[in-house]
């Protein structure tokens, strides 16, 4: 067989493998989770009323019949599978009965967008200030800058975002500190909706770039510092490369093949990662939906979103292994 | 007479290739040849780069599998040889020797470990004492004894001494068979005497046969009893080194023996203009 | 094993100070077992206090000792955290330099567990986790848990320096010796991979913290154990940063910082101290 | 740049709204569409009768949909109401008897639905008489039928019939845009749910708040917006973008008090600030637990706790402390509290050795010199206000008659350690939800130091998410939460009463329905509950079988009364004013309640003002 | 470029080396270690000269010519002494004024490295590596500069295809010779080599060492390499240079170094040559090579020595002017060559 065919054969079915094994080891722990979604129901709707006994008895086996959670954890199983390959997750048990999907497909673009550049932000930020850090060993707002990074990197999220929060929506209130967009704003491709989107994500972006630009920029800093021992590094010093290039070129991007590694395998805090920022900052991504699925219990709430993040990393980490020949030339597939 | 080793029409072909340019490589095509098991000899082979000698090596050795073809080690295939205990076995009687004495011991762990752990696991050796006096008596043939190396790291001996060691690491389990993969290419001129030297004691004295692969027509040469030159996985040709390298018939045996530059400064220096005449005749 | 602590101390700059760090910091969260006040106990002491020549670092509006708080709460999360750093970092190790090694399918399989790992997300299946166990849930599952959601990236990283390591002649060599597996990569490998395995504990250690931190202010914690993440808890539960009493947010913070400066120094100068290259320089290979 | 684009600042109530995952639902009658406080129930929703939980008497009754309060046949089994004329839906639609007959049927017939299952259970049949004209026939007698329609905080809601019977399945029916039975009708809304506008209808006459009013209501637009934590929503108070706020911290509020007073105001004026809703935080008791099921025991544990410690610990001393088991808030103070006040001082308690009278008039003074030095000049002086804001009384702290009791009940003491009767060290763990209810984890936390002080191994757990669920099957021996609401503007107990019937005691492991969380069974009791099923609701017995009840709790204690559940509720004076206070207790207190239609359309813009 | 005649012209001094003392120079964790892995070297290399150095492995020579290249990095640090260029009239002090030698890299002098099989970006293909080292050197536009590295390429008989590939992509043999072009595609005067052929079958290092020849002979530049292959100093070195341990020990035109040894170390080297058709018994030196950390006092030669007399322990001999060269050797002169 051609060997690459051979190589993607194996590589796809090491992708399914991997999505099969993450989405059944998601459905067991959540099955087993003891918050029972009926349970959650029962108790929003009778909190505050007169309750009779006799009706919430009758209320509980209407739920659980609407609901569909009869059935052994085995046909669930299957049931779930069968759904899922037909991209249903059924209907959300906490929001009965909008459709999972729909929820998702509401804070995905959220997710993607905001969570997500930040996501990249850090990723280059984090990068190119511990090349920097890392090639220019000597430049004192390198180090400055470097000692500042250290110092944020083991300060918790919340309490970055915190600290944020209260700088510019307290002290100097100039950004606003909760929400996607301005309410009541049209949404589209209009600048005023466009301004409104950023000024919203700055804080909750600034605060995920702060908090998750230590460890790229860590790790890049040693990176580097082992590459600049490198021969061909080393030999474009003796051939008077201008060190602008060197650093480019030859430093960082060789430092960088591992980090696109990581960036791929990082995918998967878009989805959960960012839960207490989300959470501060009440932006409307998938890592709230996510708590609040698991605080009500709806499994297949939290069900879907996992699956749609084991499904991401597992594809991305998947394209990553296709495309890195052409990042990484020295790669061969199979 | 029963064969020690025999390479029955041996080949080896890589896929090589980038994302959608792939290829087959065939870098080993047909080679057989044997190792009588009765007479101990240096059994050289010389080719260009890319021609196939690691990868023989590697087969060999067990490290790679042939595509086609068998090599059978005192009859046995060796592909077959792959228990655990089964492979101690056959380490016992085929031990290799690497390039780069430098970087055949880890720099980071003390060299008489190799030497100890290579008495424990073929000699049967338990303890210390027996494990040092193993060692010992392997560092005597090589010229050495354990007391000079005892806990010290690669850096702090010499590439001839290491390389010394690492020869009587693999004499230690008194193996049929050494296969050594351009031992000397990384060493001065000295050095590399004094190794080829010990090989031929190994032949002579204890009786081992080895497998030398090396560019250095010289030494082969020097030490060889028969020889075989490859070229693209081919070999072209094959025999008593001596007749071979003194009276090469093919073409590109040939072309290798000229390549040689002989250590003196006029007719090395002729023999390179010479060369450089021919390579513009060509370009022209 | 004297000897060397001796050289890093008396040689290595940042060494000394990191080992300064950390081990007052260590000695600081060790005074817990002599703290006047049982830790747990509130409103022993007047709340809200800002720091003062009584109350070094302040009270809590429980009206806690802030600075005993942290001493107690600090040595909770230093073992929460290093119990955590060194399960995920001998499961990183294991599995990583084992992957590397036998190559192939073998490697194939574990990178696929590898792979499985990675892509769930860690945090809700933490919180799921949680809920399962329930009473049965203490630190020292969580940190369990914990670790085993996060040794799977690392591990890669050594895999592929291990991937490298057994192309090397040594590596070969010492198969030929007659080392067995384990022996090759107890005593071939794991010489060049230790370096990582300290660097990457560093990010471990803040990401276990971090763990502890984020359950903490989502309230998923015992709620009687005072750690930093239940500091962080208690605080936000009473707006303490609203509220202005900032002493009670701002001290744990800087007891973290300052730990994990203290060990990230130790680290890049052990490091320094193992790395193969600085390591065969000093011996002068 | 508008805080709200497109719409004025000055003409927008912007209330603290919850988060609304799925928000392009408006379907408040299927199941987990209802009772959600983004709005739509409190600004569109109307049926029968709201009772304020602020007010007492007749003031706190008010006839909404209906002309006047239930009519009931002599046995209980038929009600009668008659309905507003001229009341139109916002789509320009009569509403008429038809609706209310719909609205029961359509439930009753798709199991699931929000009210559905109390139909089943009561109703028999419902018929239109006229437009203007319900008969209920019931299965069975009771007297409490209407309170299916009454508004506490959520009730019955009237479904629009021109609609729903336009779709094929009710339950599945989104709703989308809603329409509105009550003054105002959805204007826009976030697609994610974090914003919900409302706006005034044109013909607001046309309803049943509209048709009380003089003249238009100064707010054109209600905004309920999420705002995050409490962090956040302080916050935003302080900025102006959030004029109702709710469930803050002590300190949160303190913060606001301190730092925007002249542009906040709050149910209380000064210290303790906050408005007591009617529903009693307690330590209940999980009685069926052998060490729990002895009421001697569940004594001790009372007399153990230093509830001064309590408050200070919860609400920094800002709790409305109740021994009762009533929240000590509208209704209740002058029909429970002020006359039982006599009874409390002479209640006798037999510890096993000797005879106490635990009850402690003078909480209120204790606490308040507690909070003195910080709050000084804001606390009232007199007596009796203090009593209304810190509390009537409560149980001495009495350690050493806990001690008696616990011997007398066969438990021992050793090593300073508490043993039972089995030779176990007695252990508790007292169960607490966390961050939701953060100020009840804080009472956890106090009262399980109170015990363990004391000898008991007692420990706080955090359940989080799961809080409910272990309540409910009984994993649990001690849980702080409230088993008991009220109406808090009518002493009726049945609110929560009934449930507390033997009849719908489950085992452990089981769900307990709502309510009898602490499983509490006693004959007397069950007695009362079945006394109250027979007189109507405002006949003057209920007040005389209310009391037997709270007696009864004392003696029992099946769960420790604590306070009334405090909110902290401050309101942005900056474009509105005229919120309702202790002083003017018009409606209630936050963004949560229905009847905050009632505040929303009485509130005046300083804009005009100026 | 120059004509042959020109190049001819050529004369005088290229680089002086004075007094060059180079260690190693290390304090890791207490442990101090002072490597003298160049000890007080003296030479000079004249235009158009081709001087290869020889030596034990690990004798310093790769230090020495790093240090000569200025391309030293701790824990190498030059002690003593210079290393002087007179690029027609361009003088660079390497060791003199920080930076001096910036602007000379390349356009006068270039390096090819030990191992140059590796010094390739990995990730850049070959052309980049051009662009990169020779472009900005040569002062020419884009329209000019590439048709003049391919004209180069083909000089050198490579295809100027391998341009577009990336360094993996090519064999050891393939890549050293491309080191080789961009060494030299700037015509420097002066080239620095450090074992350009190693690990090359004889054939392809046949056409390195052609290669190598061609172009020093096209630009009349200098070069200095460094190999163990005595065969490969017979072929293209004028002179020569024998280190041991650090330091110089003879130095004279080639033909006088393979044909009259007069240092027993250098007599030993000669000898132990093994020849094609020559199955004689070789020697290896005996004895253990010097630890340059610790060397013998005087000279260092002394402890292998078959010569050694009592002055060699005392005594370092030094480096003194023969007839054709130079030797620092007691009993210079009575070396025989077996
Ligand atoms: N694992 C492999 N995958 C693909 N190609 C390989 C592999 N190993 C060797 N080759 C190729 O096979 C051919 C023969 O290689 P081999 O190493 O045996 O040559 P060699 O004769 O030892 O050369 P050298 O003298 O350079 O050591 C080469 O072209 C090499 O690139
Ligand atoms: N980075 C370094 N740190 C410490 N010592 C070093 C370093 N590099 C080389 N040395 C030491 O300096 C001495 C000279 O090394 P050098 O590489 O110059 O020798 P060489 O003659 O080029 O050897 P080879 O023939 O093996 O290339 C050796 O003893 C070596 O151990
Ligand atoms: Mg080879
Ligand atoms: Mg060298």
């Amino acid at each position: 067989m051609n060997g690459f065919v051979k190589y993607l054969a194996e590589r796809l079915f090491q992708l399914f493998l991997v999505i099969f094994l993450g989405v059944s080891l998601a459905f067991v722990i959540t099955t087993l989770s003891p918050v029972d979604p009926v349970q959650v129901s029962l108790s929003q709707m009778t909190s505050f009323g007169a309750v009779d006994p006799r009706s919430v008895e009758l209320m509980r086996e209407a739920l659980e019949e609407l609901y569909g959670l009869q059935g052994t954890m085995l046909e669930q199983y299957f049931n779930f599978w069968r759904r899922v390959l037909t991209g249903d997750f059924g209907p959300s048990l906490s929001a009965f009965p909008t459709p999972v999907m729909t929820l998702i497909a509401a804070a995905v673009p959220w997710t993607l967008g905001l969570l997500g550049l930040s996501l990249a932000m850090t990723w280059i930020l984090g990068n190119l200030l511990g090349a920097l850090a890392g090639y220019f060993r000597n430049n004192t707002l390198l180090k400055l800058s470097g000692a500042a990074v250290m110092a944020l990197h083991p300060v918790p999220a919340y309490i970055t975002g915190l600290i944020l929060l209260l700088l510019f929506g307290y002290a100097w209130p100039i950004l606003p500190i909760s929400g996607g967009a301005q309410m009541n704003l049209q949404q589209g491709f209009t600048l005023e909706y466009i301004t409104s989107l950023i000024r919203h994500g700055l804080l909750p972006a600034m605060a995920m770039v702060l908090v998750g630009i230590g460890s790229w920029f860590i790790s890049m800093r040693s990176l580097v510092s082992n590459i600049v021992t490198d021969d061909h590094v080393v030999y474009a010093e003796l051939g008077g490369v201008k060190s602008r290039k060197i650093f480019s070129q030859y430093v960082a991007r060789n430092a960088l093949l591992p980090q696109v590694t990581g960036l791929a395998l990082n995918l998967g805090h878009i989805f959960g990662g960012t839960v207490i920022i989300e959470f501060l900052f009440n932006y409307p991504g998938m890592g709230r939906l996510l708590i609040q699925g698991i605080y009500r219990g709806d499994y297949s709430l939290v069900l879907g979103v996992t699956t749609i993040s084991i499904v991401a990393v597992a594809f991305a980490a998947f394209v990553l292994d296709l495309v890195y020949p052409l990042i990484d030339p020295r790669v061969r597939l199979g | 007479m029963s064969k020690l080793l025999e390479l029955d029409q041996v080949t080896k072909t890589f896929q090589i290739g980038g994302l959608l340019d792939r290829a087959t490589l065939q870098a080993v095509k047909g080679v057989s040849f044997d190792i009588d098991d009765a007479k101990a000899e240096i059994f050289t082979i010389v080719g260009e780069s890319g021609s196939g000698k690691t990868t023989i090596a590697k087969m060999i050795l067990g490290n790679e599998v042939p595509t086609t073809g068998t090599i059978r080690f005192e009859g046995r295939d060796v592909t077959t040889v792959r228990k655990r205990r089964d492979r101690l076995d056959f380490m016992k009687r085929v031990q290799p020797i690497f390039q780069n004495p430098f970087e055949a011991f880890n720099p980071l762990t003390p060299i008489d470990l190799f030497l100890f752990t290579t008495a424990k696991q073929f000699c049967g050796a338990k303890t210390r004492a027996e494990q040092e006096s193993q060692a010992d008596k392997a560092l005597q043939h090589v010229g050495l004894s354990l007391a000079e190396i005892k806990g010290r790291y690669s850096h702090e001996l010499s590439g001839g001494q290491l390389q010394r060691i690492a020869v009587a690491r693999a004499l230690i389990p008194e193996p049929k068979l050494i296969v050594a993969d351009e031992p000397v290419s990384m060493v001065d001129a000295s050095l590399r005497m004094s190794i080829v030297n010990l090989f031929q004691h190994l032949r002579d004295d204890l009786g081992v046969s080895i497998i030398y692969i090396t560019h250095d027509l010289a030494t082969a040469y020097y030490i060889s009893d028969r020889v075989i030159i490859m070229h693209r996985g081919d070999v072209v040709e094959a025999g008593n080194a001596q007749e071979v390298l003194d009276n090469p018939k093919h073409e590109y045996s040939t072309a290798l023996k000229n390549a040689v530059l002989p250590p003196d400064p006029e007719r090395a220096s002729a023999a390179l203009r010479h060369r450089r005449a021919e390579r513009q005749a060509e370009r022209a | 094993m004297f000897k060397v602590l001796r050289d890093l101390l008396r040689y290595n700059r940042e060494f000394l100070i990191g080992f300064i760090l950390t081990a007052s910091l260590v000695i600081y969260a060790s005074l817990h077992f002599f703290s006047p006040y049982d830790n747990t106990a509130i409103y022993l002491l007047p709340p809200d206090m800002p720091p003062s020549p009584d109350y070094w670092l302040g009270t809590t509006s429980r009206g806690q000792d802030i600075f005993w708080q942290i001493s107690a709460a600090l040595w909770n999360t230093m073992t929460f955290g290093i119990t955590v750093t060194v399960i995920s970092r001998m499961l990183a190790l294991t599995m990583g330099m084992i992957s590397g090694y036998i190559g192939g399918r073998g490697d194939r399989v574990l990178m696929t567990i590898n792979d499985t790992l990675i892509a769930l997300p860690n945090l809700p299946i933490l919180l799921l986790v949680y809920f399962v166990m329930r009473e049965q849930m203490n630190w020292a599952i969580l940190a369990v848990v914990t670790a085993c959601l996060s040794w799977n990236y690392d591990a890669r990283i050594i895999r592929s320096v291990a991937l490298s390591l057994r192309q090397r002649e040594f590596t070969r060599h010492a198969v030929y010796a007659g080392m067995s597996m384990p022996q090759v990569l107890v005593r071939q490998h794991m010489p060049y991979v230790m370096p990582i395995v300290f660097f990457t504990a560093m990010n471990n250690l803040i990401f276990a913290i971090g763990i502890e931190v984020t359950l903490a202010v989502l309230g998923f914690i015992d709620l009687n154990r005072p750690t930093i993440g239940g500091m962080i808890n208690w605080a936000n539960q009473h707006q303490a940063i609203v509220a202005g009493v900032w002493w009670w947010i701002a001290f744990p913070i800087i007891a973290i910082v300052l730990l994990f400066l203290g060990l990230f120094l130790l680290a890049i100068s052990i490091n320094e101290y193992i790395d193969p290259r600085s390591r065969l320089a000093r011996m002068g290979g | 740049q508008d805080f709200i684009a497109g719409i004025p600042r000055e003409e927008a109530l912007i209330v603290q709204g919850p988060e609304k995952q799925n928000a392009d639902w408006f379907n408040m009658w299927a199941s987990g569409g209802g009772a959600s406080h983004n709005g739509q129930q409190q600004l569109t929703a109307d049926t029968f009768w709201f009772i304020n939980p602020e007010g007492s008497g007749d003031s706190a009754w008010t006839n909404a949909l209906a002309t006047e309060r239930p009519i009931y046949n002599d046995d209980f089994t038929q009600m009668t109401v008659k309905l507003r004329e001229g009341v139109y839906w916002s789509d320009g639609v009569e509403f008429t008897a038809e609706d209310v007959v719909y609205t029961v049927e359509t439930q009753m017939e798709n199991p699931g639905m929000g009210w559905s299952a109390p139909f089943q259970v009561n109703v028999e049949s419902v018929e239109a008489t006229d437009d203007y004209t319900v008969v209920f026939n019931l299965k069975q007698p009771n007297s409490r039928f209407h309170t299916l329609f009454t508004v506490r905080w959520n009730a019955a809601w009237i479904m629009p019939k021109h609609v729903f019977e336009e779709v094929e399945d009710p339950a599945s029916f989104a709703f989308n845009p809603p329409v509105s039975l009550s003054a105002y009708v959805l204007n826009n809304y976030d697609p994610n749910g974090q914003w919900t506008i409302w706006e005034l209808r044109d013909d607001w006459e046309r309803t049943s708040i509209g048709m009380t009013l003089d003249e238009e209501p100064d707010v054109k637009y209600v905004v309920y917006r999420t705002a995050g934590n409490p962090d956040a929503r302080v916050i935003e108070q302080l900025n102006h973008n959030l004029d109702v706020i709710n469930d803050i911290a002590p300190e949160g509020m303190f913060t606001i008090a301190r730092d925007a007073a002249d542009t906040t105001t709050q149910w209380l004026p000064g210290f303790p600030f906050a408005h007591p809703d009617p529903t009693l935080p307690a330590v209940i008791l999980n009685t069926k637990i052998d060490e729990l099921s002895d009421p001697r025991v569940r004594w001790a544990l009372a007399l153990m706790i230093d509830i001064r410690s309590v408050s200070m610990g919860s609400y920094r001393g800002a709790a409305n402390i109740s021994a009762l088991a009533v929240p000590p808030t509208g209704a209740a103070i002058p029909d429970y509290f002020e006359p039982m006040q006599a009874w409390l001082e002479d209640f006798e308690l037999d510890t096993g050795s000797r005879t106490i009278k635990p009850y402690d008039s003078t909480i209120a003074e204790q606490v308040a010199t507690l909070v003195r030095p910080q709050w000084g000049d804001s606390l009232p002086e007199d007596e009796d206000a203090l009593k209304r804001q810190f509390g009537f009384g409560w149980w001495k702290n009495d350690p050493e008659a806990a001690g008696e009791l616990l011997e007398s009940a066969g438990f021992t003491k050793q090593n300073n350690q508490w043993m039972t009767p089995d030779g176990e060290p007695f252990e508790i763990n007292l169960l607490v939800e966390g961050d939701n209810i953060p100020t009840l984890a804080r009472a956890g936390g106090i009262i399980a130091q109170n015990w363990s002080m004391q000898g008991i191994d007692a420990e706080v757990q955090v359940a989080g998410p799961v809080f409910g669920d272990r309540l409910d099957v009984g994993d649990f021996d001690a849980a702080i939460f409230w088993t008991i609401e009220t109406w808090g503007g009518h002493p009726d107990l049945s609110f929560f009463l009934e449930s507390y019937h033997s009849d719908f005691i489950r085992p452990i492991g089981e769900s307990q329905p709502p309510r009898n969380l602490q499983r509490w069974e006693n004959p007397e009791l069950d007695e009362i509950i079945e006394a109250n099923r027979t007189v109507g609701f405002d006949d003057p017995e209920v007040v005389e079988l209310g009391m037997d009840f709270l007696k009864l709790a004392v003696e029992e204690m099946p769960m420790i009364p604590l306070m009334a559940y405090n909110k902290f509720a401050p309101f942005d004076t900056t474009y509105w004013t005229g919120y309702p206070s202790i002083d003017n207790p018009y409606s209630a207190s936050g963004p949560f309640w229905s009847n905050l239609r009632y505040m929303i359309v009485q509130l005046d813009s300083t804009e005009q003002a100026d | 470029m120059l004509t042959t005649a020109e190049a001819e012209q050529r004369t005088g001094t290229v680089l002086e080396v004075k007094n060059l003392k180079a260690y190693y120079q290390m304090n890791y964790f207490g442990v101090q270690r002072e490597v003298r892995a160049v000890d007080d070297i003296t030479l000079s290399i004249k235009r158009n000269e081709v001087y290869g150095i020889a030596g034990e492995s690990s004798s310093g020579k790769s230090s020495l010519i790093k240090t000569i290249a200025g391309a030293i990095n701790p824990p190498l640090r030059v002690v003593d002494g210079s290393v002087k260029f007179d690029f027609d009239g361009n003088f660079v002090d390497v060791y003199g004024e920080p930076g001096s030698m910036n602007s000379a890299r390349w356009r006068h002098l270039s390096y090819i490295m030990q191992g140059s099989m590796n010094v390739l970006n990995p990730v850049r293909r070959v052309k980049r590596s051009f662009e990169d080292f020779a472009f900005e050197h040569m002062g020419l536009s884009k329209a000019e500069f590439w048709p003049r590295v391919r004209q180069h390429l083909e000089k050198l008989g490579l295809n100027p295809n391998v341009l577009e590939a990336y360094p993996h992509q090519l064999s050891g043999g393939m890549r050293q010779r491309l080191t080789i072009a961009l060494a030299t595609v700037c015509e420097p005067e002066f080239i620095i080599a450090d074992e350009p052929t190693t690990a090359l079958d004889v054939l392809v290092q046949q056409d390195v060492l052609g290669l190598i020849k061609d172009v020093q002979e096209r630009m009349g530049s200098s070069i200095i390499f460094v190999t163990h292959d005595m065969t490969v100093h017979a072929a293209i070195a004028d002179r020569i240079g024998i280190v041991y341990a650090g330091r110089l020990v003879e130095e004279g035109p080639s033909i006088d170094i393979f044909r009259r040894p007069q240092h027993p170390y250098t007599a030993h080297l000669i000898s132990s040559l093994p020849r094609l058709g020559d199955p004689k018994r070789r020697q290896a030196l005996a004895g253990k090579p010097p630890n340059l950390a610790d060397p013998p006092p005087a000279c260092r030669f002394h402890p292998r020595c078959p010569l050694a007399i009592d002055k060699c322990k005392t005594d370092n001999p030094p480096l003194v002017a023969r007839e054709t060269g130079r030797v620092a050797c007691w009993r210079a002169g009575e070396v025989e060559v077996s």
